[in-house]
């Protein structure tokens, strides 16, 4: 495994509690990883498949989903959903065998910068350790 | 050919010359078979051919288009292209052989309340002479 | 033990003559069915109203020209049908026209849905070239025997949701040994025996499920896992992956085909999922060269998170595919995966909502826990 | 700007056009009309040059806008009787001709006609044809309200004092013999004089034979004579009902007389050959002219298409059209001085544009000038054609000169402005 | 659909009450899905008509109305108006014809009625697609740009300026003036031209409301009436200027036709081969002097030079010619003049007068059909022309040619700007050759004077006082303007960029928007046509008030 | 562009030649790849057989490495080169300088979708090549490995073999070489090749012997091209232009034959709609279609909907009706858009999973229509598409008749 691997993530972020949660992590100087690339959406449940989809044909390395907890949803209910389509999306990869571990969801509240320094160091080892997304291999898709 | 056979027959008139054409024939009293029925347009180039082809398929026994005469077009141009497109459609009609005398194109001004009565009339009885439109059986279509 | 219409004719003239007196006594205005087209074997379905159109049905032909479920969801898309309207169907073809009307794209309304017990059907091009004919013996024998006919499709044989749910009549032909003599036609619903009454034949009791269907499902079960197993073989991973759809010409047709596939302008053939000049240059440089038509596998992995939940593995997609794909295998195989962790089955119960439109707080704790 | 009115007087192109362009900018506009309906010569015409455009297509619908217009008021059957300028405006006085039909009532259904026992020339058809003294000029005439003329009417001229019949034929109580004549004061800011022009009375001129033989014809007889809404509906018959083979058109009739060319002959005489090309195909026709005067970008390409219809030109210096073994001939001396003897079915006279026949009388009341022809007299003609001496009062199309129908258009528009700017 | 429609058939009397059994229309209609009255009415053009209709709407709270009567050429206007005072968008009425379409066209009342129910019927099943459709309302600037700076353009400007308008002139020469400016006198007064352009300019000079660009140039002008941006470049170095007017005026002129293009009339060969420019040049310094400096003895002036080469007539230079002819006889004692031409076309009333004068001064008139050949002989020149076939020859000490006009080449740069269309002659194309004289497709851009074609002084002056007319009353200021409803809308998730739209559209309304790569439909120049809608594939287009489905539901009842 | 377009079409045109070394596809590639290094091209769009399968696909190539796996001249036609690079540049100018080899049939399909402001050609450099044809699809994939062998008999034989897909054995426009209507455009038109060109540069080899190769080029671009190949050999254009004159006259032949049987076998409606029978209604044929460009096609939009009472009694009146509806619609209502701009590649018949001959039919219906509007698509960039242009004398079959040009109503 390459060494100087620096993976390429996307974060799609919910407005209102991830997103100022790794807001206050920046606020309080946390060390969050420079691979990774947020994308602020105003609810999680607006995190099309698609959106995830074609991010990690793109080339990301891995796509980071991230929302308020269960329950916390700005909008009533919108995480329910996203959950439903994290599941859809993990189980269509796995069962194509598509390293589903590129793709993740978090539940991150406002108040949890540390939480996200957490997942995002951490998420951010395991894709190191699994290399490059290997669809720049590919010319075919 | 059944004599009591009542043809049914679509007739796209354009507003500026056809229909007061044929608004002329009727205040002349003119007597015009009934078999046709007018369908107002601003211009003989609105009439695109799905709008023929689907009265055509769903049992027209005939499709008079009838708008000024080249030149006199109230938007300039508009009935060349018209003519253009119909000189296509009755191509394809001819090569495939779909009875294309059902298809008509005229040129009806809006003192011509007479050669409008005559359009429809003569078209008429053509119709008529040949019978329904046989997709008006066809279960296939 | 469910009613059954016993009929003394072999199983297609024992339905046709059912279909008759439902014309006749006019108690369906319509009757949706296969019928034949001309000569050369080629069929489609058709909505008869006239009796001596009957003539040409083959509502048991072992083909399926268009996915049934989408014509239902076509005829009664603009509102529902005021007339009653006889279909028959077959299993796939039924949940797919359910799938669609929990989708508010057609009504069940005054629709009498008769469907069978299905043998699977022959690859759709059968129909052209006059092999059809010489493979119908065999498969009649196969279904006698509740045995797979090795001319279906390969779908087909590995499927075992062959016995319909939610039909108002059911017509007996896997395992039916006597099927040159008798026709048996199981009346499910309320609506299936009004329907039946005063029908020539004779009411009796009978259960569709035997043995015979047993053995025949627990088959098609272990075809079905050797079906995924093998493509985990070839089609897994990126790379396998790709290599598979590495014939896709992208025309789409897989979703034009698809009963699932409803919508009027497919988001894969819209301008969002244009590539602008700039995705080419970039993209380029990172690979050195690409595919073009691009996004072949955005799109089949795109259309499986709209559809796949819902896939009821009728394997049109494959059977339209113009470069041979086994574009069924894959969407079956996740369509599985995905009713699996969703304890969803498609098109067999008309009140369960579609996964995608409703949640459990409870489910799924386990996610969000990395 | 003042909110005055403005009067238009003539409501044939120039004059609705310059009505429609008034009531677009706002101003209550009064549009007098001497005949019975809108639209003047123009519509009188089958086809227009140089595109043989079909005329009632072109004029319909600014005719319906007129009558549509509610910022337009159209007084049919009207004439000028009196002006009197105030300071800034004038009180005009029209006498409105009673029509004794309704214009709100009538629908125009036409059941009047038939029943009407009296019947008479259609000045209109150049009469050519028919009318009743109930009627409409022509089918498609607008507004589409018939008019009784009074002294052809048994009951208005006293000869059958309780004949009704067109009353009882009317379920809509649309005629009304109780109307009068009135006359109505009306006060406006500026008039526009736009009364066009007559054809050239050729009948008091031997050498064509106007009148002596039935198959010579006024240019504008032979307009309606093809007219699709005249008196034969389109179809071309003589008088005397020959065949057609051979047809001279001569140009120029009155030019000599009267001193001017009209500039418009030419090429309308063209266009009555090309008609003539579509309606009798295999006719000779012979066209006589002195100089052609053809003065505008497409209209060269007009008259060459005319001759490449196989249409034959001839010069001449003097014309006579007689008659020889019983069949017309027309005589003409070309420049070079030889004789040409031309054998014809048919003899179409194209006569100059004269000024209208109440030209005259208008000037007087309105108070402005005449010009040596008899036009209207403009302040400058070179660089204020629209202007006359009077403040307010303003001529455009035809009543000023000979003119096709742009450049009355022009005019007509020309004048608006000048009102426009008069107004403010 | 949720609404009510409501029906009503006019009887018209007997025209419809006796050819049609209504009653049998009514039984036939009533009970279709969403009609919710059904009823007929002896006159309902009468003003009892249009007020039971009024009240009918209001009572019977109806969202759609169909009305079966006359032509909507007769009244569709009227019971739009009707709906309006109650409340009701006039679209959402439609007007069946049943009385010119079936009662006087068909005697058999049987087949009549018939007809008549179908055609309700699809009435009905239209109107239920109706969209209600507002008029917008647009601003408008008032200003006016004049491109070119000729008698059409002083004129244009002099008419239009005041208060509230401001007028801009852009003349790409150095002064105003034109091609007037070169000319000796007018006609038929023998005025001095220059005398007649100095007022004109020096009016124009101290009109406040009129701003003069000279030397400079429109480089750029895009938008419609009441709203167009335009961009000048001024002079050499002088940069650009941007200004928004609302209204553009072409008067970019003439050209000549350059007889050295047809070497037998000898110009820039032969001495004293002289352009009739060069001639009123000369009459303006008082100088008609051959090469050698002595006056000439004979002159011959040429008419229709270049007319076969461009295949139209000029107009005016007839009369010009005969200007020149009284002139020199005025001016040099016992001169020859003598006038080649072809045919005299003198169109306007004084003209013939002039001619008579001009003749009995002793102008010698030659008729010809060609000029053959300009050739210099013996210390004269000689022309030799052609007449009915034959070759004849006249010789003089100057031939004068009096060439044709021909559009002036910015008009071409101009009409490629504006995207206004050319005729075959290279002028610009009016709207309409007949009605409109001046306007172009494009609504708010006009054309005067010889931009559009040959035109003399006095008709490029009513030309501009036309447009003037056009625009006061078109530019109102503080009025709006209200643009055509019925018009083309594009819906952007179908439209593929093909185009095919904009290269079917006479008035320039559809344009191109390339960052999202769709039609776009600029509603204050479209008038409704539908031509784009004919043309369009994939149904991307679609004309309010005509849609698709309208037409498609019509076409449906009349196949029923 | 950046040519002024001034120059003069010589008289007798000439033609780059090159040896074959060793293999024709090598040699081709050879260019591709000289062209790629010396950043002549930043990339070429070439065909390629996908690895580990049989199927061949469209790539957009950068690194010249990658041309080794390249095949300029595969046995069938998957994706129709025209819409490949629609794709590419639908969405506006793709700034690197791409050199697209392709068919003639694709590089007459692109001309249309750049006629129609689908494909952008600014920076796109059109390679067309001598077509020896294309296997129909479906027995290309079902035996694979036979096809190819037969295919390159062909190839290497250069004729019209029966083993071709039916519209390659009457295609005319199989070498732009020497392509007829584009030898008459240019004559009767003004002198500027430029844009009255379909490809810029034409790589030849009927007439070769598979030794040689012959390049001509009819655009400044094209010309730039062949420079900086640096070929040396200049050699007349007869020898070749006879070579493929042969193989066209038969195809010529066979067309007239072609559709006189097919008028013949699906005229009227009974056998129109018998031929149509097969169809399932999938609308493969237009999404293969590369003219077909629409967003959104028409049919597949709601405006047909109706309601169940329409249907019902339509299927009353016929006593039946045929579900899917309007197939007959479909296939005249496409036909109606695009046959004026077809172009015969067979693209539809490839993809239709019944068979349905629709390349045949669509391809005799727009050899008579195209003839009527003396039209031949994508032979010549700048002549406008029929149905947005007129002429004010034409078609007067329709009305009264009139002096215009008789030839336009196919009767002359």
């Amino acid at each position: 495994m390459d060494k100087d691997f620096t993976p390429t993530i996307i974060g799609f972020l919910c407005n209102w509690c991830s997103y100022t949660g790794a807001d206050l992590a920046g606020t309080a100087r946390m060390h969050i990883p420079p691979s990774i690339r947020i994308i602020r959406v105003m609810c999680s449940g607006r995190i099309d498949p698609l959106f995830v989809l074609r991010t990690y044909l793109k080339g990301a390395d891995g796509v980071m989903m991230m929302g308020c907890h269960p329950g916390d949803c700005h909008y009533q209910k919108g995480n329910y959903s996203t959950r439903r389509r994290y599941v859809m999306l993990d189980t269509i990869l796995k069962t194509l065998g598509l390293d589903e571990k590129r793709i993740g969801l978090w539940w991150v509240s406002a108040s949890e910068a540390p939480r996200y320094e957490k997942v995002t160091n951490e998420f951010t080892e395991s894709i190191k350790k699994m290399g490059p997304n290997p669809v720049f291999k590919e010319i075919f898709i | 050919m059944s004599s009591d056979f009542k043809p049914n027959i679509v007739g796209f008139l354009c507003n500026w010359c056809s229909y007061a054409g044929a608004d002329l024939a009727g205040s002349s009293k003119m007597e015009v078979k009934p078999y046709l029925s007018v369908i107002r347009v601003m211009c003989s180039s609105r009439i695109n051919s799905n709008l023929v082809l689907t009265a055509l398929l769903w049992g027209a026994d005939g499709v008079l288009i009838a708008g000024c005469h080249p030149g006199d077009c109230h938007y300039e141009q508009g009935n060349y292209y018209a003519r253009r497109r119909f000189a296509l459609l009755k191509k394809i009609m001819e090569t495939l052989k779909l009875e294309p005398d059902r298809l008509q194109l005229s040129w009806v001004s809006a003192s011509e309340g007479k050669r409008y009565a005559e359009v429809v009339n003569k078209f008429s009885d053509e119709i008529t002479k040949m019978g329904p439109n046989p997709i008006h059986k066809n279960p296939k279509i | 033990m469910a009613k059954a219409l016993k009929i003394n004719k072999n199983t297609e003239e024992g339905l046709l003559q059912l279909l008759e007196f439902l014309l006749d006594s006019e108690k369906v205005e319509g009757i949706f069915s296969l019928k034949k087209l001309n000569k050369n074997g080629n069929i489609a379905y058709s909505l008869i109203t006239n009796k001596d159109e009957l003539k040409g049905a083959v509502p048991l032909d072992p083909h399926m020209p268009v996915n049934a479920g989408k014509i239902l969801s076509h005829f009664t898309l603009a509102e529902k049908t005021k007339r009653p309207v006889a279909a028959v169907l077959r299993p796939c073809e039924l949940r797919a026209f359910v799938e669609l009307i929990k989708r508010a794209q057609g009504s069940l309304e005054n629709i009498l849905l008769i469907s069978l017990s299905c043998g699977g059907v022959f690859p759709i091009d059968t129909m052209n070239n006059g092999d059809a004919k010489k493979r119908s013996s065999s498969y009649a024998e196969s279904l006698k025997k509740a045995e797979n006919s090795p001319d279906v499709r390969k779908t087909c044989q590995s499927c075992d949701n062959f016995l319909p749910q939610l039909a108002d009549m059911t017509v007996l032909t896997v395992g039916k040994k006597d099927a040159d003599k008798e026709c048996i036609i199981y009346l499910n619903t309320k609506q299936g025996e009004n329907f039946a009454k005063d029908a020539p034949g004779n009411t009796i009791s009978a259960e569709i499920e035997s043995s015979e269907t047993e053995k025949l499902k627990s088959k098609r079960k272990e075809n079905k896992e050797k079906l995924f197993k093998d493509f985990e073989k070839t089609g897994n991973g990126i790379s396998g992956f790709s290599r598979v759809f590495a014939a896709c010409l992208g025309c789409h047709g897989c979703g034009e085909a698809c009963p699932i596939c409803y919508c009027t302008l497919c988001d894969f053939d819209s301008k969002t999922c244009e590539y602008k000049p700039e995705s080419y240059e970039s993209e380029l440089e990172h690979k050195g060269g690409l595919k073009i038509p691009p996004g072949t596998l955005f799109y089949h992995l795109g259309r499986m998170s709209h559809m796949a939940v819902s896939c009821v593995a009728c394997g049109m997609c494959s059977d339209v595919c113009p470069v041979n794909i086994p574009v069924a295998d894959v969407f079956t195989k996740v369509g599985a995966a995905l009713q699996d962790v969703f304890q969803y089955s498609p098109g067999k119960d008309i009140e369960e909502p579609v996964p995608s439109g409703t949640f459990k707080e409870e489910e799924f704790k386990e996610v969000g826990e990395h | 700007m003042k909110q005055h009115n403005v009067m238009v007087v003539g409501a044939g192109v120039a004059g609705m056009k310059a009505s429609l362009l008034l009531a677009q900018a706002g101003v209550k506009v009064h549009l007098i009309e001497r005949e019975s309906l809108i639209g003047g010569q123009t519509i009188k015409f089958e086809e227009v040059y140089p595109n043989m455009e079909c005329a009632t297509c072109m004029v319909a619908p600014i005719q319906q806008d007129v009558l549509q217009n509610e910022d337009i008021e159209v007084s049919l059957l009207s004439t000028l009787k009196k002006v009197e300028e105030k300071s800034d405006s004038y009180e005009v006085e029209i006498e409105k001709k009673a029509r004794y039909v309704s214009l709100e009532n009538c629908i125009g259904c036409n059941a009047c006609f038939d029943p009407c026992p009296v019947e008479l020339d259609n000045t209109f058809e150049e009469n050519l044809s028919k009318k009743k003294a109930i009627s409409v000029p022509c089918p498609g005439a607008l507004p589409n309200v018939p008019t009784i003329d009074p002294a052809n009417c048994l009951r208005l001229n006293g000869k059958k004092k309780d004949c009704k019949a067109c009353q009882e034929a009317c379920m809509f109580d649309a005629v009304d013999f109780s109307q009068k004549d009135e006359k109505v004061k009306i006060d406006v800011g500026a008039i526009i004089v736009t009364t066009g022009f007559d054809m050239f009375d050729v009948k008091p001129l031997d050498e064509y034979g106007y009148g002596k033989y039935p198959n010579v014809y006024t240019a504008m007889e032979f307009e309606r004579l093809y007219a699709q809404n005249g008196p034969t509906e389109g179809k071309l018959v003589l008088r005397d009902d020959k065949p057609i083979k051979s047809i001279g058109i001569i140009h120029c009739i009155g030019r000599k007389e009267l001193g001017y060319c009209s500039g418009v002959c030419c090429m309308y005489s063209a266009k009555i050959a090309q008609f003539l090309k579509h309606k009798a195909p295999d006719a000779k026709i012979h066209e006589f002219y002195r100089d052609l005067c053809i003065p505008g970008k497409s209209y060269q390409n007009f008259y060459e298409s005319t001759r490449k219809k196989g249409v034959n030109f001839i010069r001449f210096n003097e014309i006579h059209v007689g008659k020889s073994n019983g069949n017309i001939e027309i005589t003409c001396s070309e420049e070079n001085g030889q004789d040409q003897k031309i054998k014809a079915d048919m003899v179409i006279l194209s006569p100059a544009l004269i000024p209208g026949k109440d030209t005259e009388t208008l000037a007087k009341i309105l108070g402005v000038g005449l010009d040596t022809h008899g036009f209207f007299a403009t302040q400058n003609q070179q660089l204020s054609p629209v202007i006359t001496e009077k403040k307010g009062i303003f001529i455009a199309g035809c009543a000023e000169g000979p003119k096709d129908i742009p450049d009355s258009i022009a005019q007509a528009e020309a004048a608006v402005g000048k009102v426009l700017l008069h107004l403010q | 659909m949720n609404g009510n429609i409501g029906v009503y058939v006019c009887e018209c009397g007997p025209n419809i009450g006796e050819k049609i059994d209504i009653d049998k229309v009514l039984e036939a209609i009533a009970s279709l899905p969403h009609v919710k009255v059904a009823k007929r009415f002896g006159l309902l053009c009468s003003n009892d008509g249009k007020k039971y209709l009024e009240d009918e709407m209001r009572k019977e709270e109806l969202t759609h109305v169909v009305i079966a009567a006359c032509s909507p050429r007769d009244h569709e206007q009227t019971f739009m108006t009707v709906a309006e005072r109650a409340g009701l968008n006039p679209y959402l009425v439609q007007l069946v014809n049943i009385r010119e379409q079936c009662a006087w066209m068909i005697p058999d009342k049987e087949a009549a009625t018939e007809k008549a129910i179908k055609y309700i019927r699809a009435g009905i099943s239209r109107v239920s697609l109706h969209q209600a459709l507002t008029k917008k309302e647009l601003e408008v600037c008032t200003d006016v740009l004049v491109i070119g700076g000729g008698i059409s353009g002083i004129e244009t400007a002099l008419s239009l300026a005041g208060e509230d308008r401001k007028v801009f002139i852009v003349e790409k020469s150095e002064e105003l003036g034109g091609k007037a400016n070169k000319l000796s006198r007018l006609l038929p007064h023998q005025g001095s031209t220059l005398s007649l352009i100095q007022e004109k300019i020096d009016t124009l000079n101290k009109n406040a409301h009129i701003e003069v660009f000279t030397g400079s140039q429109v480089v750029d002008a895009r938008g419609f009436l009441g709203n167009f941006e335009v961009v000048i470049q001024k002079g050499e170095n002088a940069g650009e200027q941007e200004i928004k007017v609302g209204a553009v005026v072409v008067a970019t002129g003439f050209d000549l036709f350059n007889p050295e293009e047809n070497p037998a009339y000898g110009l820039g060969k032969v001495d004293n081969v002289v352009t009739s420019l060069q001639l009123e040049e000369m009459i303006k310094t008082e100088k008609v002097l051959l090469k050698n400096g002595k006056p000439p003895r004979s002159l011959a002036l040429i008419h229709c030079v270049g007319r076969s080469e461009k295949g139209y007539c000029s107009k005016t230079c007839c009369l010009n010619i005969l200007k020149n002819a009284h002139f020199l006889k005025d001016k040099i004692k016992d001169v020859d003049v003598t006038e080649i031409y072809r045919d005299l076309c003198l169109p306007n009333k004084a003209d013939q007068d002039y001619y008579e004068e001009v003749e009995k001064k002793g102008v010698k008139f030659l008729r010809s059909n060609e000029i053959v050949n300009i050739k210099a002989e013996g210390g004269q020149i000689s022309v030799e022309y052609k007449i009915d076939g034959k070759s004849k020859k006249i010789s003089v000490d100057m031939a004068v040619l009096s060439p044709a006009m021909i559009p002036s080449a910015d008009s071409k740069k101009i009409a490629e700007m504006l995207n206004l269309p050319l005729d075959p002659t290279g002028f610009i194309k009016e709207a309409h050759g007949m009605l409109e004289p001046i306007a172009t497709p494009i609504e708010g851009v006009f054309a005067a004077g010889c931009s559009l074609g040959p035109k003399n002084i006095p008709e490029s002056i009513i030309q501009a006082q036309a447009t003037a007319g056009n625009i006061i009353s078109s530019l109102i200021p503080g009025k709006k303007i209200k643009p055509e409803v019925k018009v083309s809308v594009v819906r952007e998730e179908f439209c593929t960029g093909c185009q095919t739209c904009l290269s079917v559209c006479f008035y320039g309304a559809i344009s191109f928007d390339p960052h999202k790569g769709v039609s776009v439909v600029n509603e204050a120049i479209c008038r409704g046509c539908g031509s784009c809608v004919g043309s369009c594939p994939s149904g991307a287009i679609r004309s309010k008030h005509f849609t698709y489905t309208q037409l498609y539901r019509e076409v449906l009842e009349a196949l029923r | 562009m950046n040519s002024t377009g001034k120059e003069k079409k010589e008289k007798t045109a000439t033609g780059k030649i090159l040896s074959v070394e060793g293999d024709l596809r090598k040699t081709i590639k050879g260019l591709l790849k000289k062209l790629l290094k010396n950043n002549t091209l930043d990339a070429v769009l070439v065909p390629m057989k996908a690895p580990e399968t049989e199927s061949y696909a469209w790539v957009l190539l950068e690194d010249e490495t990658l041309l080794d796996a390249a095949d300029p001249l595969p046995p069938v036609m998957t994706v129709q080169g025209g819409r490949a690079l629609d794709s590419i540049t639908k969405q506006g100018d793709v700034y690197l300088k791409i050199g697209a080899l392709m068919r003639p049939c694709e590089i007459r399909a692109a001309v249309e979708l750049y006629k129609l402001n689908q494909v952008k050609l600014e920076h796109i450099h059109l390679i067309s090549i001598d077509c020896p044809g294309a296997l129909p699809l479906k027995e290309y994939m079902d035996n694979p490995i036979k096809s190819k062998e037969n295919f390159e008999k062909i190839v290497q034989k250069g004729d019209k073999n029966e083993a071709l897909r039916p519209v390659c054995q009457i295609c005319q426009h199989f070498s732009l070489l020497s392509s007829p209507s584009t030898e008459e455009t240019k004559a009767s038109s003004s002198p500027d090749t430029e844009n009255h060109s379909a490809a810029d540069l034409h790589i030849g080899f009927f007439g070769g012997n598979g030794k040689k190769l012959c390049l001509t080029a009819s655009t400044s671009k094209g010309k730039d091209l062949l420079e900086k190949l640096e070929l040396s050999q200049d050699d007349s254009l007869e020898y070749w232009k006879a070579a493929g004159e042969k193989i066209r006259q038969s195809a010529l032949k066979n067309r007239e034959s072609f559709n006189k049987e097919w008028q013949e076998k699906i005229g009227g409606i009974e056998n129109f709609t018998t031929a149509l029978d097969a169809c399932i209604n999938c609308h493969n044929c237009m999404r293969v279609c590369p003219v077909c460009y629409c967003q959104q096609c028409y049919f597949d939009s709601k405006i047909l909907e109706n309601s169940p009472e329409t249907y019902l009694q339509r299927a009353q009146e016929r006593g039946s009706l045929r579900f899917p509806l309007d197939t007959l619609l479909f296939h005249l209502g496409r036909m109606s858009h695009m046959v004026l701009s077809c172009v015969s590649c067979g693209a539809c018949e490839d993809a239709c999973p019944m068979s349905v001959p629709v390349s045949q039919i669509f391809s005799m219906v727009g050899d008579q229509t195209q003839k009527s509007f003396q039209y031949v698509p994508g032979t010549d960039r700048n002549v406008p598409l029929p149905l947005q242009s007129f002429l004010k004398d034409e078609f007067c079959e329709v009305e009264i008749p009139c002096e215009c040009d008789q030839s336009l109503l196919g009767k002359a």
